[in-house]
């Protein structure tokens, strides 16, 4: 059985590289993305051979379909010329320089690696030992929205940090997402697989507390159905003016931030959340994440801005 | 007896009240989030609202339609489809493996009969892909290309017998679907 | 080997491809594809190094990191792509009030 | 090994059967549309086989049912997007394959 599950991860890696390296070589950006799109779905099996199953999610979801719909999205907005670019070379004493330069950075980091000791507790033992009073039997869910989570808080942060990049780099002018219409098949599909897909996040959402699942996870997979529904033109792109949305992508944020300080009422630390509480916290905290991860991953996809002073002009390029 | 269901009456006279339909998908929905939890009862926390906010989106994303779904007609159908979704994968499987590749790929045109942009429909040109040697590859109005990989008379044939059983789960009327 | 070792190293593999990648590539689509993929192999060392506890579980406190990394970088992606689009506007528009200003100067 | 376990397995391996005959449909086929019946048709049998064989497995009503759902949202899945990209195909003037 060892010697198969050492196939498989052969296999595996191999596959993981031999696609990054085709992302960077293949001539058709198109071509590119697909490929890209594949290593990230590969990714997420390295992720579950690494009983990382939260990662394997997470990854699934955003990794490999965000990132993929994202870019694919953006080679639509350049015109088809810029499909096929040539890449110009460097020459091939360059190339051999770049590919020596990478090398040895690689090799060094390699050789760092290789002297990792074979056993490393790390935090995990701390994390066993207090996981009891988290509130989350999943000890990644604990780890994120109680042992860490200043991360969490910052990361959401982040997250509405990009929203408002996005939203200050792109008036939506010109064309804003396909205008064909989706065809009875698609949107047999989008009518009967939309409702599912919130339940299925829900379900995550719920599961997070003591399996692999959670915010980010449940965020991203409605993140998705937004996305379905937004390239099927059954709802229009986000309105950033309007108040609801606004309120929507600083949703998690502010409570996050509310729940750190309200906690300090109880003679707690900033964002210490109380024993007896923390189960009820994390979910509250976690259900209102959850909209503003879905929210802020649809206002990305779209990419731009829509509003009064700069109306969306017809799909007609 | 047929189920109820509730979705589209496309010559419906008076506006159809949502709040059936949204109970009957409340309760389908329901079902399903039972199912993804095993059963267990704590979860109805999130699962409420859950299938709530989809029962809503599934009602504000479908037209007013109401449907019929005839008990009788799905049993027939069932068998049936699992015979030839089986028969049809290893048709496939059995060219694809043969040294000679035994194709001979055409399309067809075919006029659907089932009522326009019906449920039906999704699953008649959904199922059609799934069937031995015969793959939906466009539709406009009501002309499906149905993309053959043994062409011949047969395509036409398995497809139209497809559409007789699922007009039977419908409770559809097919002839006087050449309005 | 372990476990742990191989998908480290496998990591530090599209780690490389990555760099070579972002430095010989040009067009920025390709550019922010290697940036991602660079960003992956750290996350599969961190990840991989998690999995050396002797009681055979995992380390949660790396996993944790890696998901927000993920999510973040997945946002670091979206305004990298608004910047080139944005970039690639701008260009077009030069590109357009060129060719007009053409257009007049011939007509 | 139990009867049960030893029939999850023949399932399972069935499945992985039908996988294989399907990505050589996918490689030897000529164009696009028979292409996609290898996929669409064959790929979704394997799949219904070997979660069929996890479901005997696990021996649990609940598991064996949250199973079906993916299966059968697999299929839908699938079948829409075959439908998708052959409508592309053709939309995009892809010629079929004629045998010589």
């Amino acid at each position: 059985m060892t010697a198969i599950l050492w196939a498989f991860d052969v296999v595996l890696a191999v596959t993981l590289v031999a696609l990054a390296a085709g992302v960077l070589a293949t001539a058709s950006l198109f071509r590119s993305i697909v490929l890209f799109i594949v290593f990230g779905l590969t990714m997420s099996i390295a992720w579950a051979r690494l009983d990382a199953v939260d990662l394997g999610l997470v990854e699934a979801a955003v990794g490999a379909g965000l990132t993929g719909a994202l870019l694919l999205n953006t080679l639509g907005h350049m015109r088809s010329q810029a499909e096929f670019t040539p890449e110009p070379s460097h020459g091939p004493g360059g190339r051999l320089a770049l590919a020596l330069a990478a090398g040895t950075a690689g090799l060094a980091i390699g050789a760092a690696v290789w002297a990792w000791p074979d056993a490393f507790a790390g935090l995990g033992d701390r994390v066993d030992t207090h996981l009891a009073e988290s509130g989350a039997q999943n000890p990644v869910t604990a780890v994120l929205l109680n042992f860490r989570a200043y991360d969490t808080l910052l990361e959401i942060g982040v997250l509405v940090v990009a929203v408002v990049a996005v939203w200050a780099l792109s008036p939506m002018r010109g064309r804003v997402l396909d205008a064909d219409p989706p065809g009875l098949v698609l949107a047999g599909f989008v009518h009967l697989l939309v409702p599912v897909v919130v339940l299925v996040a829900g379900y995550l959402l719920w599961m997070g507390t003591d399996a692999p699942g959670g915010a980010f996870q449940a965020g991203a997979v409605l993140a998705a159905a937004g996305v379905l529904l937004l390239i099927t033109g059954r709802v229009a792109p986000p309105q950033l003016q309007a108040i609801v949305e606004r309120g929507a992508v600083v949703l998690g944020l502010v409570a996050f931030l509310a729940v750190g300080v309200a906690v300090m009422a109880g003679g707690h630390a900033f964002l210490e959340l109380p024993d007896a509480w923390a189960t009820t916290l994390i979910l509250l905290l976690e259900s209102l994440l959850t909209i503003s991860i879905a929210i802020v991953l649809v206002i990305l996809f779209a990419g731009g801005r829509t509003d009064a002073a700069h109306p969306p002009e017809d799909a007609a390029p | 007896m047929g189920v109820v269901l509730p979705l589209d009456e496309p010559r419906s006279p008076r506006p159809v009240s949502p709040v059936p339909r949204l109970v009957v998908r409340a309760a389908v929905l329901a079902s399903v989030w039972w199912i993804l939890t095993g059963g267990d009862a704590g979860s109805w926390v999130i699962g409420a609202p859950a299938v709530l906010a989809a029962a809503v989106t599934s009602v504000a994303l479908g037209r007013p339609e109401r449907w019929r779904v005839s008990p009788a007609g799905v049993a027939r159908f069932l068998p049936f489809f699992a015979w030839h979704a089986l028969i049809g994968s290893i048709d496939v499987a059995y060219r694809a493996l043969h040294p000679r590749l035994p194709i001979a790929p055409s399309f067809e045109h075919y006029e659907i009969r089932l009522p326009d942009e019906g449920p039906s429909r999704v699953l008649f040109v959904n199922v059609v892909s799934l069937l031995p040697g015969t793959l939906s590859a466009d539709l406009e109005g009501d002309a499906l290309t149905v993309h053959g990989l043994i062409g011949g008379t047969g395509t036409i044939d398995r497809v139209k017998a497809l559409e007789v059983r699922i007009a039977a789960i419908f409770d559809c009327d097919l002839s006087e679907g050449d309005r | 080997m372990t476990l742990t070792l191989w998908y480290a190293l496998t990591g530090v593999a599209l780690l490389v491809v990555g760099v070579y990648g972002l430095v010989s590539r040009v067009h920025v689509l390709r550019q922010i594809m290697a940036v991602n993929i660079v960003g992956a192999g750290v996350f599969l060392v961190l990840v991989a190094g998690a999995h050396r506890r002797p009681s055979g579980a995992i380390d949660p406190v790396p996993h944790a990191m890696v998901l927000t990394g993920i999510v973040v970088a997945v946002s670091a992606t979206a305004v990298a792509l608004a910047f080139a689009r944005r970039l690639r506007a701008d260009a077009d528009e030069r590109t357009d009030g060129a060719a007009r200003e053409d257009e007049a100067r011939a007509g | 090994m139990p009867v049960v376990d030893l029939l999850a397995l023949v399932l399972m391996l069935t499945g992985a059967a039908f996988f294989f005959a399907g990505t050589v449909g996918l490689l030897r086929f000529p164009d696009v549309y028979c292409r996609l019946h290898a996929l669409t048709k064959v790929d979704n049998l394997g799949l219904g086989f070997v979660l069929a064989g996890l479901a005997l497995r696990s021996g649990l009503l609940t598991v064996a049912l949250k199973l079906l759902l993916i299966w059968l949202l697999v299929l839908l899945a699938s079948t829409t997007a075959c439908h998708l990209s052959a409508r592309a195909a053709r939309h995009l003037g892809v010629e079929p394959w004629r045998r010589a």
